[in-house]
């Protein structure tokens, strides 16, 4: 737009979810890059967080106006009063998953024989400490038959491959990419939690604050709207939107194979069946809730509408 | 009533707590007169020297320095210990014009003077040495040096020659007789060497022990100039064999 | 072998001598640390070969190097930042430990108040500082610069109290016979007494330095500009064991050469602790030239 | 005020004007960094209260302590289970910080060529040391003590060499002239004279033992039984902001009682530095007792 | 050839590197005799005695300690510096019986000795004190029983009293002269300070400037026991003078 080009640009701060940048800021980048925030109105800048929860934190002090947080981040972050709101999912369903090393052929069907008694590794974050009591349960075990390893420095692959665990959690586009890029031969075995029990709920979203909602309504529309704009051409064009990133990011330390191995193997995950970006629903949230109650993680399920809104996105 | 007098004592006392370090002493001490004061550890000798150089003020009596009176005020005489407390990261030079550079700051006539004091007295090589190359004596005269610049007409020595072996000891004492013609200054002389006390002074002043009282007071009757010789000069042996017995009660 | 110190009758310093060994003392100064390092280096190597070393796990110290020179152009930014907090953070460090340890040596209630509070500060992990910095500071160097400060100004404020301290007492003393103030008896005497202890702090503080830099980078975030310690974790998660190893190289690097520079620095600016003569300064000392020789 | 030492001419000090200070004294030690201690925490307080800081932001010091206390049964096992990594890393540390410092100080040679590589040491961050050492010594407490050990020995060995190194050569030498084996001389004069300065290397260690701990915890996964720093990282994670402080506060706990049992450690091993008299001990010198009072 | 000379040396020499120390010397010390020996710093002194100690070996010559050589081995004699090598871990009791403790163990009989020792000549009280906890006279006194427990008969003294002020020095001179007076053995003094080698002496020995040598044997015409008043006496100052002018070349 011509008009939009004439008008002063708003200036929006971006909190991600993780200290560095990595391919899942993709859409950011092209949005950058093709300038589809431009169009909007808006000047993006992004921030990183010193750990994954201070983003909740960026936002609710202001630091930030619009952030990128897991769906069980949110809901934590709720539970402690925190006045944040979830605009629009980012991916659509839960690609969350179990590894075995090469060699280790690890299946729905030997999941009880194959993770009895041995060694879990997870990052100690909320996503894998919600997800695994149903993996658990659906295998038929408790927590104390197995044992969990927990390292927040995430050194799953190595520990994986050097058999000091038995299996890995991550989601499969980190931690396939991860494996392909790594030059270590024969081929992981990758379990999707959704097979074994896990259900089937977005894992990141755009988030921001109720307040800063209220106040910039259109802000946060426009933001959707261009990121809408950026995701399509990123899911067209994978190749060049993951060399965009890496132009944008040089020092991220990720080499491109990676990053478009990892974005390629994200895209899958970005639309539902219906072919539908971003919408969410008000049963992913009420599973999310649950979820995180039964492990007690949050004291109270609170109605869905506590946690989002779909208003600002594009196609409402 | 102005005299020949540059420091008058009236009545100085001074206690620590519950400790009577000096009794009230009163003294007058001639314009360029070399006077040497001996006495028991402890016995009040630097408490004395503290009170004239007004680190202390004494609990009664007076200070004067010729004639205007100082009690209780620094910044009069010329002060030197057994320690030499030269700055180690400070020249010959540089210490030696200490005193102006921690009053006024230091200006080249300081330096030239400096200079000329240093060259006179024979450390005129060593002028941009630091301390620690220096050898015992050596340090000595340069703490001698950085108080003689101060120009102050009384100069309190207290014992300054205590830490040299006696070989060293003799040289400076034999380089101070000399220092002190020329310079021509008054000198109050603390040491526990009863040899040293004779050989330099003009009088000695034999103190108690605590509470410290001046219990004798000696005119020195050698001629100057002297040397080596006067150690067994008749006089030398009689004076030295008082002042034992007062200090030592005959042991 | 003579049992008694002779430090009264040391004689002069003989300065030809000292030229003479001089290239000795280099040798052995510099060749010997070099010598050991590389025979680290090759037992890395050995072992590496022997035990038949996954190269996930550790790679052979040369592909390490090579790492960091085949990346040079993109890690040279990462290291000026390092370096750049390091000396930022370390200058502040030091000012702040040494402003305390001179306002606390003066004020005998605000020492006893403050130190518990120092040594606390010291027991807190680092790790826990990273999220209230950034929420505080912002993002950026600011937080990365109050990490290293806060890890170095504790060692340089003990040394400080230390050296004050111990200042001999008679030359006070004798400062204040010459009725000297207490501003020029402070810069004259107290300061340049204490600078040994000082530098003593500042050496341990420069020991620390670089590694609070590195956990700076890795407890607040430095988001596009990249950061060394992300980098490495960043080759960690990557599979990239060689640029693991070769970024600790660098850093090691970085924090040898800090603290020889602090070390450096201490021989500059303490000329007296070995040379026996002052040397000439250029500027200072114009006015010693007599007038006669200034004319021509 | 007196400007001249007069160490030689002291007296003998008198036990009983100690005695009447020592409630004073302790008043001072002990009641000046609680009160400052309980000014920071209102500081605290009433920046929260002052500046409307939301609880998940930052938390009042109450709610803090409140979160250790009713998770008292959750955090003793991790708290003990922080204390046993800083005590063994800790005496390990030490003891092989002193053993080299001890085989340095006597082989010159191999002073030369270690020193640097332990300095060089001491350059690598932590951080990088996680994977290696879990994948060599596993899971469980091993690793984290070798973390700790690492970061203690050094000061210990610097220190140590400083002490061996200014022994008092006379006091050797005199040694020498008694015809003292090597192995006496040693014992009884060599480790007694370098007492001092192993305790200030340790309690430089133990400043940093429980950092190097808590690190060590976050660096090298525990496995079921978990750990200080993972319970923090989790609350932080699970946005239990108060939790997150309280198990600072508890980490800057041990750290300084640590701190405290190694400057205590010193207190009772080196009677002579604060005594005038050495206790009688019971069982050492029963035999001092005349005969005529042992037959009653 | 058995002799009444508990001490013989036989044409010692000592250099260090370029520095001749001690040119060769010979010289007989007969048991149960006090010997000082004066002469200026860096003469040689202390070399001497580490090469009798044995702390040195002699570039060539002989040392016999009761007839029996012992050039360059330790473990002869009893040894005393101006420092007072006390280690300040040890009480005064554990202090004195330091010898035994770096040989071959402390046993009763040592401790029961130490006691003896020191409550003979006034140090019962102290026994379990810290050194840091006695003035420096006291801690020169334990140090000397320390030197006296070993038993060795030969006794080297290196400026024992050199650190220590006028009067405690006097003290301690004639605390010497008593223990031994008592202990009956045979003592080599080195002094800096004449008046000290004559009251204390039977003999002085006068060394010249490095390279030392001995270059005078005074026999000491004083009777004992002395009191202070030998100092003037004339045969003291007689022999004083001599000493002086040998030393100062009569300056
Ligand atoms: N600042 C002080 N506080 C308490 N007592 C002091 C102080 N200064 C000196 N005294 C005491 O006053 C007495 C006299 O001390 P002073 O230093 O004047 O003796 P002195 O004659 O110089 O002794 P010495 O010959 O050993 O130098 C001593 O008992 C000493 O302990
Ligand atoms: N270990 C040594 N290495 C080199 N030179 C030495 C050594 N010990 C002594 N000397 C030199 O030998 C000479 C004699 O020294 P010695 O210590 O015997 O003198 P001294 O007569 O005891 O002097 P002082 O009266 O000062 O104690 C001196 O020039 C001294 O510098
Ligand atoms: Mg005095
Ligand atoms: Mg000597």
């Amino acid at each position: 737009g011509a008009n939009a080009s004439a008008a002063p640009l708003t200036n929006v701060t971006f909190a991600y979810d993780f200290p560095s940048p990595d391919f899942e800021l993709v859409p950011m980048v092209v949005a950058q890059d093709q300038g589809f925030f431009t169009q909007g109105g808006l000047k993006v800048k992004v921030v990183f967080p010193p750990d994954t929860s201070t983003t909740t934190k960026l936002l609710a002090t202001g630091a930030a106006g619009i952030g990128f947080i897991t769906t069980t981040d949110m809901g934590v972050a709720v539970n402690a009063g925190a006045p944040v709101l979830s605009i629009g999912n980012y991916t659509m369903s839960n690609n969350w998953a179990l590894f075995a090393k090469p060699g280790v052929s690890l299946t729905a069907k030997n999941l009880k024989s194959e993770i009895e008694g041995k060694k879990i590794f997870s990052y100690g974050d909320t996503w894998t400490e919600s997800m695994l009591p149903f993996v658990l349960r659906h295998a038929g075990l408790t927590s104390s038959q197995v044992s969990i390893v927990t390292d927040p420095t995430g050194q799953d692959l190595k520990f994986l491959l050097a058999g000091k665990v038995n299996i890995a959690t991550n989601t499969s586009n980190y931690e396939v990419a991860g494996f392909d890029t790594s030059g270590t031969k024969g081929k992981e075995s990758t379990l999707l939690g959704t097979a074994i029990g896990a259900p089937n709920i977005p894992i990141w979203v755009y988030a921001t604050t109720r307040s800063y909602a209220a106040s910039n309504p259109k802000t946060v529309s426009a933001f959707m709207s261009a990121m809408e704009k950026a995701t399509l051409w990123a899911v067209a064009n994978p190749t060049k939107a993951a060399s965009e990133f890496d132009k944008a990011y040089p020092k991220s330390g990720y080499s491109n194979a990676y990053s478009l191995a990892g974005w390629k193997l994200t895209i899958p995950f970005m639309k539902n069946s219906a072919g539908q970006y971003f919408t969410q629903t008000s049963a992913q949230w009420a599973t999310m809730a649950r979820a995180l109650k039964s492990i007690k993680l949050i004291t109270a399920v609170k109605q869905p509408s506590t946690y989002y809104t779909n208003k600002f996105l594009p196609s409402s | 009533m102005s005299s020949n007098d540059l420091l008058q004592l009236r009545g100085v006392a001074k206690s620590f707590g519950a400790t009577l370090a000096l009794e009230p002493t009163s003294l007058d001490i001639q314009d360029g007169s070399f006077v040497a004061i001996v006495g028991p550890s402890g016995c009040g000798k630097s408490t004395l020297f503290n009170v004239i150089a007004g680190l202390l003020k004494p609990d009664s009596g007076e200070v004067q320095v010729a004639d205007h009176v100082v009690t209780g005020t620094a910044g009069h005489v010329g002060y030197m210990l057994q320690k030499d407390l030269l700055m180690p990261w400070r020249t010959v030079e540089e210490n030696i014009t200490m005193a102006a550079r921690l009053t006024r700051g230091v200006n080249d006539d300081d330096r030239a003077e400096a200079r000329r004091v240093a060259e006179q007295y024979g450390l005129g090589e060593f002028l941009r040495h630091y301390p620690h190359a220096l050898s015992g004596g050596m340090r000595q005269r340069v703490a001698f040096m950085r108080t003689l610049v101060t120009r102050h007409p009384l100069l309190l020595l207290d014992e300054p020659f205590g830490a040299l072996d006696a070989q060293t000891r003799l040289e400076m004492q034999q380089w101070l007789l000399e220092v002190w013609k020329e310079a021509q200054r008054t000198v109050l002389f603390i040491t526990h060497d009863v040899d040293e006390s004779i050989f330099l002074s003009d009088r000695v002043l034999v103190m108690s022990p605590r509470p410290g009282r001046i219990i004798a007071d000696f005119v020195n009757p050698l001629a100057r100039p002297r040397n080596l010789d006067v150690l067994t000069d008749p006089h030398f042996v009689e004076l030295k064999s008082q002042i034992l017995h007062l200090l030592h009660g005959g042991r | 072998m003579d049992p008694q110190t002779r430090d009264l009758e040391r004689a002069p310093r003989e300065s030809g001598q000292r030229d003479r060994s001089r290239t000795q003392t280099v040798l052995r100064n510099v060749g010997i640390p070099v010598l050991s390092i590389v025979l680290v280096l090759l037992l890395w190597q050995a072992i590496v070969i022997i035990f038949h070393v996954a190269p996930y796990i550790a790679p052979r110290p040369m592909a390490a190097i090579q790492s960091v020179t085949d990346n040079w152009g993109l890690l040279w930014p990462l290291v000026l930042g390092t370096i750049r907090e390091t000396i930022y953070g370390f200058v502040c460090g030091a000012v702040l430990g040494l402003g305390l340890g001179v306002i606390m040596a003066k004020t005998p209630f605000l020492h006893r108040m403050v130190y518990p509070v120092l040594v606390l500060s010291q027991g807190v992990p680092i790790i826990a500082l990273g999220a209230p910095l950034v929420l505080i500071l912002g993002f950026g160097v600011t937080p990365k610069v109050v990490i290293v400060a806060w890890i170095v100004f504790f060692p340089v404020t003990v040394n400080v109290l230390a050296g004050l301290s111990h200042v001999d007492q008679d030359l006070l003393n004798l400062a204040r016979v010459y009725g000297a103030s207490r501003w020029r008896t402070f810069w004259q005497i107290e300061i340049p007494a204490s600078t040994t202890s000082l530098f003593a702090g500042m050496k341990i503080g420069a020991t620390y330095a670089v590694t609070g830099a590195i956990l700076g980078e890795l407890v607040t975030p430095s988001g596009a500009s990249g950061s060394l310690a992300l980098y490495q974790e960043t080759a960690n998660t990557n599979f990239n064991v060689a640029a693991v190893y070769g970024t600790t190289m660098v850093m090691t690097a970085i924090g040898i050469s800090w603290f020889l520079l602090i070390v450096g620095s201490e021989v500059l600016a303490t000329p007296w602790q070995r040379r026996t003569v002052a040397r000439r300064s250029m500027f200072r000392r114009r006015r010693d030239v007599p007038p006669t020789l200034r004319v021509h």
